[in-house]
């Protein structure tokens, strides 16, 4: 099978997923079997996709010509292909740990459930492969309007106001910003296409180049920069599988990658386009900002909602250094964070299965009751703070020699505090679960279920494994250079 | 034969009107009225391919040549507008079986197709005709036609609608022969062709800006351009579904269409009018229309009523693109005018549905539909993504361009304003959503859909939403094409 | 007003005169003022006069409520016939050029057969229009 | 005064338009709007007519013909009006029929009441 035709399959089996998923909800076995299998067939496809893509192809599919002179286009290069790697890969593990989760705390409406998600995983491979900004913003649209149904999924009235505020947010920053942003684009240059070398220079003044980028920036309302990133603590009250897909997988990584794409194949990295200051200033704000939330909260789901918020802060302002090597870190951050953050949510998620705990002063001596569980937390927390052995370390150390690079001090200083931040909301979760002893009169509990447990450890195992085998991630992460003026 | 099709599109329709009345049987008039739908859609796209082949077709009524006799003339634009018309009324017409024995009284079913028929033939004639005042005449045809039809309605207050339209439709189309008459006196002409060219030479201008000012009046008031569109929601809102559907997908589209043609035809050529602010006039409008409809229809209590406020906001983007006036808001326009007819005619298509399973459409009895009416409840979310304008549907091609337009125009407060309307649309639209799907259904409510023969129109419509949002040959293409022959008309 | 003789002998002398100044009106239209419309309005008048003197059921009697609306439609189906067979004979709508082989009897022709639908219809219609309105609420007996 | 029909035209327009607003008795309701029409009728007949022309029937005598037209155009437009009429009085005997009342004002506040009830039928 050629390049092209794997790249329009890869979106199509979750799609396919879905239908089945929806069709198949008499036969919960066999829906979930379905599922797990769609998830391999789809890691497969887009794994076979790294060998040409690192060679230099570049497949290219156009799906129909939408507009006259716009068409809804795939183009694969290697950033988008290991943003597809990131939630091909994620995916089973999430799968896996769904069907735990659901059958363990007896959710309700479980085929609308999977085939939402599955949805969910096609539009962001859309977003992944998306070859000019139209195709992009019919997708990060999608996956909005495919989420939707996830994070309300318990129905009730806070289940309500939580939907509300993430669709108001979203759909409000990507109409009212984001649109007007893609079509004053098109109307300056003409075309919407991701090209190397970025499609504006030259085109507008620097000063509306800026304004642009800034309408960019807040109108990608899912990368979660200050002030619109309400809708992701908003988004607790969705399942933790959920949670784990939007913070982790497919939600916040689309923003964060729509930023990266949109600065590096817009605006060319190019600081002659446009004036990137207030961009670092407001991601190094959100980066602090957000970590400072996060330790005072108490909520465990909540604490690590601000986490994330910080943590894409790291990947805007990494990219709005503009320097090689940050670049590149930005890019393997979106692959560090999603391992880590998926194996902190399902670890939470696990948590509440088993004890229905969800208040970090709750969990006293959580880890001796659940030792895989809080293990794999442990391992994922240092790969939050950018300890060894865990793949935090690596992106991390790229982005601050970027800043170095950049000699920007606001955002080296950005960075240590949020390094320092992290290690304060983290480490005393696991100081609490292993060296603190059980209150008294606390219920026994054990682990959860165990595709659960399999899943989270899986995760945790992978933030490690990429410590030590980064060179596919970073060859594609480093493809992003090729859009880089020298 | 093929000579005689503009002729035709008009005579099928009307002729079968009278042939129904003679039948009277409701089966044998529903087949009749269905048959010359469809042959009128055969036709107006017969047409359509002619005109994109070979451009303009001229007829002459009677064989007296124009500018003497009645023109029929089928253009760029003329052709765009008879697609939609015949094709709504073709489509709507295999609903209408079920839905009309549901909501109108047997022995009045025959009047009600031979009225649709007449109705149909009314908004074909004002669209394919080149005289103004044969526009007056079919406008009064469909007018006329539409109140009784929406007189047929259930309950007291359908008739209370409709003598509301009459009164107002009556004033509006009376303010527009003023108007027509005004343009005769100067020009002596009645045919659209010949007075733009005559207007060329007429030096007193003050009869041709009264004649723009009552022409404008008149159309808004038959087109519910804000503040004139009072009667619209409750005529929408009383009428049977069937004729909600279709005059909302069309007749105040072919009045916006009958505006464009004597904006950019007959008036834009005139030097005289460039210190009209008609543009800003139209352009104000609008935007009060966008911003206050689209927010009165969010605390409506019933999902009819709702759509008929959201229609008012939705021909404010048909205006705001013609006050904006350029290339790209001129496209937008006319693209919204399939776009927002195709969604439109999903919606009451699908509500009709409701009605007809339901009876009741008021918000409180919509609780669990998404379980109850599990296609309908996703037809009316797909169909409202398109009215949001969500990218990849219908709704969202025709928005694309108008920003496009206010950009090019650097007018950044209309970006916003558009953009906004999207955004309170978002919140009318996901009122249902989070009644019919997180609302708990009423105990022992089962599965419930309406019958095929609805289903399967409604299935067509929605579909339309998203295949006109991905292949725009037909939409945008033709608008394209328009409006290649409105601005060129104007150099 | 039944039992009123004077008004039963006049409204029964007047009536046929009426229908037959109709009848000149229509056939005369092409030479002076009248036509189709006002013949039809006439020939209806004569019909009005009669219900309102004899009461709206003898009326009925005499012209049956489904013949008036049959005539309604068959009226319209007269003029758009003509528009169909100028159409058949080779020209456009509503072309009476080739009704005949002289294109002036030919626009006779046509003319005369369009006001004789219309004469039909517009009568058929404003008797319709009549009884409908008569018969509504109470009896006009009474 | 060359202008007279015209001030009698646009006054019985406005005259119309304002019956037809003001009243809140349906059947002046349509009064007014029949006015309102018949106004027009009087704009378009008047500059038709010539002083001193005959009406356009061809006679070797006359030499200057009133403009048929304008009469041509305005038939049509009185039918239309006939028709307006005849609809719209018969939407106010159906309106009598269900609320029992022509005034706007009662009508609006039964509706109000919340009723609704399906009393047409």
């Amino acid at each position: 099978m050629n390049a092209e035709s794997l790249a329009g399959l890869a979106p199509l089996v979750p799609v396919a997923a879905a239908a089945l998923a929806a069709l198949l909800h008499r036969a919960p076995n066999l829906r979930e079997a379905v599922s797990l299998a769609a998830g391999a067939v789809l890691l497969a496809c887009v794994s076979a996709l790294v060998g040409p893509v690192l060679a230099g192809a570049r497949p290219k599919i156009v799906l129909v010509e939408m507009l006259p002179g716009l068409d809804l286009v795939f183009r694969v290069e290697p950033f988008g292909l290991l943003f597809a790697l990131i939630v091909a890969v994620l995916w089973l593990p999430s799968t896996l740990y769904s069907i735990g989760y659901l059958r363990a705390n007896g959710e309700a409406h479980q085929s609308r459930f999977f085939a939402c998600f599955a949805l969910a995983i096609a539009s962001a491979i859309g977003v992944a492969f998306a070859g000019n900004l139209l195709t992009l913003f019919v997708f990060y649209e999608a996956l909005t309007l495919v989420t939707w149904p996830l994070v309300t999924h318990h129905g009730g009235e806070e289940a309500r106001r939580g939907g509300r505020v993430y669709l108001a947010l979203l759909l409000g920053t990507s109409t009212l910003l984001f649109l007007p942003a893609i079509v004053a684009t098109w109307v300056a240059a003409g075309t919407l296409d991701f090209v190397p070398g970025g499609i504006l220079r030259g085109e507008v003044a620097r000063g509306a180049g800026t304004v642009l980028l800034l309408l960019f920036a807040f109108g990608i309302g899912k990368a979660a920069l200050m002030p619109f990133h309400r809708w992701l603590p908003a988004a607790m009250v969705a399942p933790t599988p959920v949670s784990a897909l939007l913070h982790a997988v497919a939600v916040v990584k689309a923003g964060v990658f729509c930023v990266v794409k949109v600065v590096v194949y817009v605006f060319g990295a190019d600081a002659a386009v446009a004036d990137f200051t207030p961009l670092v200033t407001v991601a190094a704000f959100t980066l602090v900002a957000a970590a400072v939330v996060a330790m005072r909260a108490d909520n465990l789901k909540r604490r690590l909602a601000y986490s994330t918020v910080s943590q894409l802060a790291y990947v805007v302002l990494a990219v709005a250094l503009l320097a090689p090597l940050s670049i590149v870190g930005a890019a393997m951050h979106i692959a560090a964070h999603a391992a880590g953050k998926i194996t902190l949510f399902f670890a939470a998620g696990a948590v509440y299965t088993a004890a229905h705990k969800t208040k970090v002063s709750e969990l006293d001596g959580a880890g001796r009751r659940m030792p895989w569980t809080f293990g794999a937390f442990a391992v994922a927390s240092l790969s939050m703070i950018g300890l060894p052995p865990a793949v935090g370390v690596a992106s991390k150390w790229l982005i601050v020699a970027g800043a170095s690079q950049a000699e920007n001090a606001l955002a080296l200083a950005a960075l240590f505090a949020g390094t320092l931040l992290s290690a304060g909301y983290l480490l005393p979760i696991v100081y609490r679960a292993f060296l603190r002893a059980p209150a008294a009169g606390d219920a026994p509990y054990g682990e959860a279920p165990a595709t659960m447990v399999v899943a989270l450890v899986a995760t945790a195992a992978l933030t490690v494994a990429l410590f030590f085998h980064h060179d596919v991630p970073l060859a594609l992460a480093r493809g992003l250079l090729e859009g880089i003026p020298r | 034969m093929v000579d005689h099709l503009p002729a035709l599109q008009v005579v099928v329709p009307l002729m079968s009107a009278p042939v129904i009345v003679l039948l009277r049987r409701p089966a044998i008039a529903w087949l009749v009225a269905t048959a010359a739908c469809f042959a009128a859609f055969a036709i107006a796209v017969t047409l359509a391919l002619t005109v994109a082949e070979s451009g303009t077709v001229s007829y002459a009524i009677g064989s007296w040549e124009p500018p003497w006799g009645i023109e029929y003339r089928v253009d760029a634009l003329s052709a765009f507008m008879l697609v939609l018309v015949a094709g709504t009324a073709a489509l709507v017409m295999p609903y209408a079986r079920r839905s009309v024995a549901a909501e109108v009284p047997e022995h009045q079913a025959y009047l009600f197709y031979a009225m649709y028929c007449l109705c149909v033939a009314g908004l074909l004639g004002m669209t394919i005709t080149g005289d103004v005042f044969n526009v007056f005449v079919f406008l009064e045809i469909s007018s006329l036609s539409t109140y009784v039809l929406i007189a047929l309605g259930r309950g007291r207050r359908a008739l209370l609608a409709a003598l509301q339209y009459l009164i107002v439709g009556t004033i509006g189309a009376t303010f527009y022969v003023i108007g027509i008459g005004l343009l005769y006196l100067v020009t002596g002409s009645l045919n659209f062709v010949d007075i733009a060219v005559q207007l060329e030479g007429v030096t007193e201008k003050r009869p041709v800006l009264a004649a723009l000012a009552f022409i404008t009046v008149g159309l808004g008031l038959k087109l519910a351009l804000f503040p004139l569109h009072q009667w619209l929601p409750n005529a929408y809102a009383y009428a049977p579904s069937v004729v909600t559907t279709f005059l909302a997908a069309t007749a105040t589209k072919v009045s916006v269409y009958v505006l464009v043609r004597f904006y950019f035809l007959v008036f834009a050529p005139l030097q005289a009018l460039e210190g009209v602010p008609v543009g800003a006039v139209l352009v104000a409008l609008s935007a009060a229309a966008i911003l206050a409809m689209s927010l009165v229809a969010v605390f409506q209590p019933d999902l009819k009523r709702m759509f008929a406020y959201s229609s008012v906001a939705q021909i404010g983007y048909i205006t705001l693109g013609l006050g904006v006036a350029n290339e790209a808001a001129l496209t937008g326009s006319l693209a919204h005018l399939v776009n927002h007819g195709v969604t439109k005619c999903a919606l009451f298509l699908l509500v009709g549905g409701i009605v007809v399973r339901g009876g009741d459409t008021s918000f409180a009895s919509l609780a669990g539909l998404g379980r109850r009416m599990p296609w309908t409840s996703f037809g009316i979310v797909i169909a409202g993504l398109s009215l949001i304008g969500v990218p990849a549907t219908a709704g969202f091609t025709s928005k694309w361009y108008l920003i496009a337009g206010a950009v090019e125009q650097g007018s950044w407060w209309i970006v916003a304003l558009l953009v906004a309307g999207s955004l309170i649309a978002v919140a009318y639209v996901w009122r249902f959503v989070e009644v019919a799907y997180l609302a708990p259904a009423p105990a022992g409510a089962a599965v419930h859909e309406p019958p095929w023969s609805m289903r399967i129109p409604q299935a067509v419509a929605v579909a339309l939403c998203v295949v006109l949002g991905l292949f725009t040959a037909f939409n945008v293409g033709y608008a394209r094409r328009a409006v290649d022959l409105l601005l060129g008309g104007s150099q | 007003m039944k039992n009123d003789l004077v008004l039963r002998v006049v409204a029964k002398l007047f009536t046929p005169f009426v229908l037959l100044f109709a009848l000149y009106v229509q056939f005369h239209g092409e030479l002076g003022p009248g036509g189709g419309f006002q013949a039809g309005v006439i020939a209806a008048a004569a019909v009005i006069l009669y219900a309102i003197v004899f009461g709206l059921p003898a009326a009925r009697r005499l012209v049956p409520d489904a013949i008036v609306e049959s005539l309604m439609a068959i009226g319209v189906l007269i003029y758009a016939g003509v528009g169909v067979a100028g159409l058949l004979l080779g020209g456009a709508y509503l072309d009476y050029f080739v009704l005949d082989r002289d294109p002036v009897h030919g626009q006779e022709r046509g003319i005369f057969w369009v006001e004789v639908g219309v004469a039909v219809t517009v009568s058929s219609v404003m008797l319709k229009i009549f009884s409908m309105f008569a018969s509504r609420g109470h009896d006009p007996d009474e | 005064m060359g202008h007279y029909a015209y001030f009698v035209a646009i006054f019985l327009m406005v005259a119309g338009l304002y019956i037809t607003i003001a009243r809140g008795n349906l059947v002046k309701k349509l009064v007014g709007l029949s006015i309102f029409q018949t106004s027009v009728y009087l704009l378009y007949i008047a500059p038709g007519k010539l002083i001193g022309a005959t009406a356009p029937i061809v006679a070797p005598q006359f030499t200057t013909y009133s403009n048929p037209l304008p009469h041509v155009l305005i038939l049509t437009a009185i039918v239309v009006g006939v028709a307006t009429l005849a609809l719209g009085l018969a939407l106010v005997v159906r309106i009598r029929e269900a609320y029992g009342s022509i005034e706007e004002d009662q009508i609006l506040a039964q509706d109000q009441d919340g009723d609704g009830a399906d009393a047409s039928r």
